[in-house]
């Protein structure tokens, strides 16, 4: 057999470059595990203060995987994370949950990952005749049906608690303010800076750029998931580097940096 | 004194909706007439217009979904009729969303009426021009993003020979001398969901065709950057957008009437906003350091 | 058999399997075989959810048809919805999407629920403002002076009245607020491309969840 | 005006203001109507979509040309087996579905993401901030410059916040409050167009207008009477 060696398809070449170093960091990192220091996020720290008050005032707790716009994307797997974790706490403190899935035609697989996931919490925290599946309802595959189930749920059910995350679009300024007038602690996430500045003046909490990514890894205190993290702001500072780098040669007259970014 | 401030620190949040309510309700159907300035990117669009030349092709793509329309309607209802006004103007209606074609024919049956001796689609007349002389409707071309750069490729081809309604359109293309995508003129997009940098990439970059744009509030970021890159012509944003075209068009419509609400909602949440601060220093501040 | 597919490692490979087929051909040309398995893999996502959401209406279904019989407060709500999800599906399955029954039913019911909800937003981004927008520190300053220079830009009055603020507002929106979202993009990027990497090496959490239940058993 | 047309209008207007009666505050016959209706109408929208896109996309490609199409053939039973998932002994079959799912969907997101997400993104803030024939974009993209960085530095989590670092953290968390207030009202000027759009809609023409009236009359003045004088019956109409 011949084995032929394809060229590189043009202008992606830096983009492999980066997603290799990227792979390698990270994998250094995870095998020395442990970092130094690790900022707190208030925002995902707040889930567990947020968990104490509903079994204070023994309410539910209400939580969003968001509606998975394009299927089980990063955002998706993120918030899926955040899930599981306040499901765990839920199944913990004998506290029922509630989980408004749909909202968008590529949703569907989410469903049922997440009944497959909260349902697997509850196991593991040995109260499986604790979940049930009616508190994990379908509401249709449209954003705003799904939203204004969603909103009728916080309406009758008054939870103390809830996080929405995951994708978030136009309708979570309406499901936050609906939420805080019902008297719920809202901690929330969207994927982009628009919906984030509304949601910012309505909840409580909300998750800005890659907290929400990254939440896996930083609840689950497991030391090896945290040292993943190191690798975002290593990559963040080589921008820096390659941004002050290009400035400098554009004002030079060359832009060789800009060329290497398109390549 | 302090009572007062009591009271606007917790005014409750449904007076502000009722005000809403009343407030956009009363203006829409007794508009008051406040000024508005037309902004240089309007104005570029209409003139772009104003200037067609007889026997030039415009190409109309509707990228509309049923949620954008109440915001989009101003603009194609100003700036199609406009378009139609100018003689000789030949127009191609086209959509790339699956719903598109009802809202095709929504803006046709608002600004048209049935042509002689006809009572449904798609022979409709518009400002005197009359379908398959003046116009056609090739309908929902699918694919999106790939719709649109297959048509600059291979215009003829992809368009085939019949138009939405299965009429033979051959005849009419050969007429008109379209024969690819460098025969279009003009494009103007009316976008809810970003074809106009489609239309940028795979027209406007090989051929230089010339594009308007008009989308809602949304998606206008995109259209702004490639606004000022020279990129579009011009570009009409939103209902304010379509206020001024309306005003300039003089196809006056509700756009224009909508522009008082527009102002006077604004000028409303600016209150509320001093409102809730004069609240927060006169009481709850002091309660708070008490 | 059973065991093997509820092992964790055989999940694992299957996505670390699918993601090959996924990034490989987007950064190298491959041959047709692999493009093929490519495409042939974002369709059957597709497929999958399209079967997934019969399992929603199935469990939907019960759940209200349990509320019905067991007479739960607000039953009769939950009558309507399936007596009308049912009618819709039986309808559109057998006469198709254009049959006026169902298109009676889409522009009744919920195409107008689309658009009312886009627009309920504005009484709600209102009272959020006015219960939020104090100025308690530095930064709700900065908050609050960012929303009023777009606003006097935005609206036809301000700008007539105060013909001076427009251009802060446009410079403020062009520049600064798209310098931020441009950040945002980048730090959520980055997170997203470590999150498929801890998903590769078996140690996202969302993955570890969905499978520890069997181990258990 | 036909009959038809005439319910269409009737009841649209009627979902409408059952969906804005949730503004009062108060959970009431009217939202929970027209919530259950329009969460049932959705439902059936969307299972009739995916029940098209099955038979028209699989089921017939399938069966016009097996020998072609059979990589779909295994696409079907994946898709089978997720229906396992309401079967209490074989429900981990659909594991497997739901591993590839998520393998494809991450993997395409962050696939394109490398470049329009990041290098892209560098490379657009790479600006000329030297030109001092033109002092106001040079200034203008100088401020870009500055912005992009200190709010990466806002984003800054395995280092500890010191020196240098620090202010640039602050100065990034006073830009980054700067920009949401600029986004929220543009945002907000973007949902007042739709929402002027939906009143035009129920004010205009006249009928519209006289059905809107009565019909969100009839609701305000309901909902206040029942939560004034008869909160129980109102407590009772609710689910």
């Amino acid at each position: 057999m011949v084995v032929r060696i394809y060229p590189f398809i043009q202008e992606r070449l830096s983009g492999l470059l980066l997603l290799i170093a990227m792979f390698i960091i990270t994998f250094y990192y995870m095998r020395r595990g442990r970092l130094p220091y690790i900022r707190r996020v208030p925002a995902l720290d707040a889930i567990e203060e947020g968990i104490g008050r509903a079994t204070e005032m023994g309410r539910p707790v209400i939580a969003s995987p968001g509606i998975a716009v394009s299927g089980i994307d990063y955002w998706t797997v993120g918030a899926l994370g955040i899930l599981a974790h306040v499901a765990r706490l839920c199944a913990r403190n004998g506290l029922r949950l509630l989980v408004p899935l749909g909202g968008s035609e590529q949703s569907y697989t989410l469903v049922e990952v997440a009944r497959d996931l909260v349902e697997s919490q509850y196991r593991l925290e040995g109260v499986p005749e604790r979940f049930d599946i009616n508190d994990l309802p379908f509401l249709s595959g449209r954003q705003f049906a799904w939203a204004t189930g969603y909103v009728g749920m916080l309406m009758r059910e008054r939870p103390a608690l809830n996080v929405m995350v995951g994708l978030q679009w136009g309708s979570a300024m309406y499901i936050a303010e609906v939420s805080h007038e019902a008297g719920a602690f809202t901690i929330s996430g969207s994927t982009y800076l628009s919906n984030i500045a509304c949601l910012a003046v309505s909840s409580e909490y909300v998750t800005i750029g890659e907290e929400m990514v990254a939440a896996g890894a930083y609840l689950s205190r497991d030391p090896v998931q945290l040292a993943s993290i190191r690798t975002q702001d290593i990559i963040k500072a080589l921008m820096i580097a390659i941004l002050i780098l290009g400035i400098i040669a554009l004002g030079l007259g060359s832009d060789i940096v800009k060329l290497i970014l398109s390549t | 004194m302090s009572s007062l401030f009591k009271v606007f620190a917790n005014i409750d949040r449904r007076v502000w909706h009722l005000l809403t309510f009343i407030l956009v309700g009363y203006t829409l159907l007794h508009p008051i007439g406040l000024p508005l300035k037309v902004s240089p990117e309007v104005k570029k669009a209409y003139e772009v217009i104003e200037n067609l030349k007889p026997g030039d092709v415009v190409l109309i793509n509707f990228d509309i979904a049923a949620f954008g329309w109440d915001e989009i309607k101003g603009s194609c209802l100003s700036m199609i009729p406009h378009i139609f006004s100018k003689e000789g103007v030949k127009v191609i209606f086209l959509t790339v969303q699956d719903q598109g074609y009802i809202f095709i024919e929504r803006t046709i049956s608002q600004i048209g009426k049935p042509m002689p001796g006809y009572d449904k689609f798609p022979w409709y007349e518009i400002q005197g021009k009359k379908y398959l002389q003046d116009y056609i409707n090739i309908g929902f071309i699918p694919g999106f993003d790939k719709a649109i750069a297959a048509l600059a490729q291979d215009f003829r081809g992809v368009v085939g020979g019949k138009d939405w309604y299965g009429n033979s359109i051959e005849e009419w293309l050969d007429k008109n001398g379209i024969k690819s995508a460098k025969d279009i003129d003009l494009i103007v997009t009316f976008d809810c969901a970003g074809a106009q940098s489609y239309f940028v990439s795979y027209w406007y970059v090989p051929f230089k065709t010339k594009i308007l744009n008009a989308m809602i509030g949304v998606s206008a970021p995109g259209s702004i950057v490639n606004y000022n890159a020279g990129m579009l012509e011009g570009i009409v944003i939103s209902i304010r957008g379509a206020a001024e075209y309306q005003y300039l068009s003089k196809y006056y419509g509700m756009a224009l009437v909508s522009m008082d609400a527009f102002s006077i909602i604004q000028f409303m949440l600016l209150i509320a906003i001093l409102i809730g601060n004069i609240g927060y220093y006169g009481w709850e501040r002091r309660k708070e350091k008490r | 058999m059973s065991s093997l597919i509820k092992s964790r490692e055989f999940l694992l490979a299957i996505i670390i399997a699918v993601s090959f087929f996924i990034y490989f051909p987007y950064f190298v040309e491959s041959p047709k075989p692999i493009v093929d398995i490519e495409s042939w893999l974002v369709t059957t996502t597709v497929v999958i959810a399209s079967f997934a959401v019969m399992v929603s209406l199935y469990t939907m279904t019960r759940r209200e048809v349990m509320r019905i019989t067991k007479r739960v407060k607000g039953w009769p709500y939950s009558l309507l919805m399936m007596i009308l999800a049912w009618f819709m599906i039986v309808v559109g399955v057998s006469l198709g999407k254009d049959a006026t029954p169902f298109r009676f039913c889409a522009d009744a019911f919920v195409l107008p629920g689309d658009s009312t909800i886009y627009a309920i937003l504005v009484f709600y981004l209102t009272s959020a403002a006015a219960r939020s927008f104090k100025v308690r520190d530095l930064e709700s300053l900065l908050l609050l002076l960012g929303a009023f220079f777009v606003l006097m830009q935005q609206a036809p009055l301000g700008e007539y009245l105060f013909p001076y603020f427009g251009p802060i507002g446009s410079w403020l929106v062009n520049n600064l607020a798209m310098a931020a979202s441009r950040v945002f993009t980048i730090s959520a990027t980055l997170g997203g491309i470590v999150l498929a990497i801890r998903l590769l090496a078996g140690k996202e959490m969302a993955m570890i969840g969905l499978i520890a239940r069997r181990e258990k058993d | 005006m036909d009959i038809g047309s005439f319910f269409v209008i009737l009841l649209s207007t009627a979902v409408t203001f059952g969906l804005f009666s949730i503004l009062t505050g108060v959970d009431n016959p009217f939202f929970a109507w027209a919530e259950n209706t329009y969460v049932g109408g959705a439902v059936g929208m969307t299972i009739v979509v995916s029940f098209t896109w099955i038979v028209s996309n699989l089921i017939q490609k399938i069966l016009s040309n097996p020998y072609v199409n059979w990589p779909l053939i295994i696409s079907l039973i994946l898709g089978l087996m997720m229906l396992l998932r309401v079967h209490p002994k074989y429900s981990y079959l659909a594991r497997i579905p739901i591993s590839i799912a998520t393998g494809v969907g991450v993997a395409v997101s962050t696939r394109a993401a490398i470049f329009s997400g990041l290098l892209y993104q560098i490379r657009a803030t790479i600006l000329p901030i030297f030109d001092w024939r033109k002092p106001e974009t040079a200034f203008t993209n100088l401020m870009i410059v500055v912005f992009v960085v200190t709010i990466m530095t806002f984003f800054v989590y395995t280092t500890e916040l010191k020196g240098p670092l620090k202010i640039s953290h602050r100065i990034g968390r006073l830009v980054l409050f700067a920009s949401f207030g600029a986004l929220f009202a543009q945002t907000y000027m973007g949902r007042l167009g739709l929402f002027l759009g939906a009143m035009e809609t129920l004010l205009i023409p006249e009928t519209n207008f006289r059905i809107s009236i009565t019909v969100a009359l009839i609701m305000l003045i309901t909902i206040i009477v029942l939560k004034r004088y008869y909160p129980e019956t109102l407590n009772k109409l609710v689910p």
